[in-house]
């Protein structure tokens, strides 16, 4: 349900960023959505939708492209993905990084050195990629 | 043109905030903690309404003082304050499992505008911002984020404490960055120098706290 | 394929240190300038040859606490530590005219290299390292570039310090990093529960400081 | 004189990454030199001719290519030129910079917003860009 609160900034950039284009409609939103966070798409779409109506991103179309996440050790270099990682967890470890992707450095280890030093690369956050 | 769209969201979550206080030293130990939680007991205690926000991200402690380690924020189109004896109070530590936290400072960043972004504060009166020691990311980024931040710092009366704290103290004076003025924590002995060195510095000497 | 040369010339650079010890707890205000500037002057006396190395880059201390503020480091095919006492001290102070230095992390980084690079320390018994509050760059960084690094870990007595102070420990036993021991400094009254936690955290107690 | 520090440096590197190339000998250093840490090229020059004494890096050519700084603003965004700002540097100050350039965030300010929050985007240091 958090999802509400992402939805909600998209939704005012997304108008903010139009407003500065003098767009007096938005016909095309298109956000890029990092796996990191395991946004729930049915309940941010919703979400995205029910914000935006009576605003000028109401009837636009969305399209989300899903970033797959790409971990890389500072340690030792070694490159992996999320989704790799992410089977050993717990549910109440998936909620924190849900929340704050940051925390996974609590829960997550470079599978090669166990260096908790590690980057995320690619596939965190919420962004805005383009707005027509 | 990628736009992260929690730029656009803070000034609205804390558009029901009347005042923002940050406790900061740049020196570690002096009390910035202990005091933040107290200050936030006793203004709750007066009648206000208090947040309280713990950001120091490698070493909370808001948690220990206030007790709050059994509570959850709850979600609730995004995240609600934990309420500890009638603050509204938020800390990584929820997040942690009270397990080491490190990262990298640009992820600092990322932490930061995420509890921003997603953490909904009712109507506030004060909400007092717990600052880590230092001048890095959580010092620089507030000052980007955070509309009519305002400054409280502390010190104790040792010169080791005062040559960070001065640093921290003009950074800010030379920003113009609003200071309310210096607390002197852990006071022991009778003496002036702090309250000189507040003369000197010119800002408001606000009291002291005996140790 | 662009390469820092940094990188390869610290363990040069470190080649004539037999041990390098790093004062560390992720807590603020616990004495770890103290005791670094402390145990450099003790160590000396024994007749050990001493480095000491202050890393808290926002919050030097220990020029103040060695008086070693009127010297500068001499330029000899690099930077020749400056001499308090008969030990050999590097700090970011001397560079700096003692005002506020902010920085972002990545730029951390880049000065604890540099420092690295250009410092030609002697042969020495020991390299203490003051390191600051946190568990970001600073700790990672030398984690990451210096070889045989030992950590010698201060606490205070107080469960607010020990929250944060666990976690570094924690955080260095996870990840197999040589821990000397703990010292608990700023002891007030009788107690046995920071030597108690040492049990239970499996690492050695070394003592403690009165306050 | 800290030219040699940073000149032993990178013949050092140099000598380790052609190891690793399986070079028996250096014809090609390729070095990109920042302009923030005013470096003494004549210095630098001739202290990595004299490290490369009786090493496969002895005879190679050198390239350097000198790289103005820019600066970029975390606060505003403003982008300049490090030469811009160096100026108005006392002596003291620049050599200060010259040892650790980060130090440039006591004695430098965005000159749009007075900042001290900025970046050193290019020109901080010295790389190995190639060996051949
Ligand atoms: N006035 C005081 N008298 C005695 N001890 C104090 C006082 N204020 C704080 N302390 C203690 O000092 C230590 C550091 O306080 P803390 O609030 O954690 O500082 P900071 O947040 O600045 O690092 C804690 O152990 C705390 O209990
Ligand atoms: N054993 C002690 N008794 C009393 N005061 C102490 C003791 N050790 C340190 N201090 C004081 O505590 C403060 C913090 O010490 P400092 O060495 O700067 O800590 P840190 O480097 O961990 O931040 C200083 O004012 C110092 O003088
Ligand atoms: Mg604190
Ligand atoms: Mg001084
Ligand atoms: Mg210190
Ligand atoms: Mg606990
Ligand atoms: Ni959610
Ligand atoms: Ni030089
Ligand atoms: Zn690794
Ligand atoms: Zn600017």
């Amino acid at each position: 349900m958090h999802e509400w609160a992402l939805a909600e900034a998209v939704v005012k950039s997304a108008i903010d960023m139009a407003q500065k284009k003098n767009l007096s409609q938005i016909k095309l939103l298109f956000l890029r959505v990092g796996e990191v966070q395991q946004i729930d798409m049915e309940v941010f779409n919703y979400a995205i939708k029910e914000l935006s109506k009576g605003t000028i991103l109401e009837n636009s179309e969305i399209k989300y492209e899903i970033f797959p996440a790409k971990l890389v050790c500072n340690n030792c270099g070694n490159i992996w993905s999320y989704m790799e990682s992410f089977q050993g967890l717990t549910d109440e470890e998936k909620e924190a990084i849900h929340f704050i992707p940051e925390t996974i450095h609590v829960y997550m280890k470079c599978p090669k050195c166990k260096s908790a030093d590690f980057e995320i690369k690619e596939g965190r956050g919420v962004f805005i990629e383009d707005i027509k | 043109m990628t736009h992260d769209p929690r730029l656009s969201i803070i000034d609205k979550r804390l558009e029901s905030v009347k005042n923002i206080i940050a406790i900061g030293s740049g020196k570690g130990g002096v009390g910035k903690s202990t005091f933040s939680s107290l200050l936030s007991l006793f203004l709750n205690k007066k009648g206000y309404k208090i947040g309280l926000l713990d950001l120091d991200i490698y070493g909370p402690s808001n948690h220990v003082i206030l007790n709050a380690e059994d509570k959850y924020p709850e979600e609730e189109y995004g995240l609600k304050p934990v309420n500890v004896n009638g603050i509204d109070f938020m800390s990584i530590i929820y997040f942690t499992q009270n397990k080491p936290l490190i990262m990298r400072g640009k992820e600092l960043t990322d932490t930061i505008l995420e509890i921003f972004a997603i953490t909904r504060w009712r109507d506030l009166d004060y909400l007092i911002i717990d600052m880590p020691p230092g001048m890095g990311e959580v010092l620089l980024d507030l000052i980007r984020f955070i509309k009519n931040l305002q400054f409280l710092i502390i010190t104790n009366p040792t010169k080791i404490a005062l040559e960070t704290v001065e640093k921290l103290i003009n950074f800010l004076k030379e920003g113009n960055y609003l200071i309310l003025g210096l607390v002197e924590n852990m006071k022991i002995k009778d003496g002036n120098f702090v309250k000189e060195k507040c003369q000197e510095l010119n800002i408001k000497y606000l009291g002291h706290i005996s140790f």
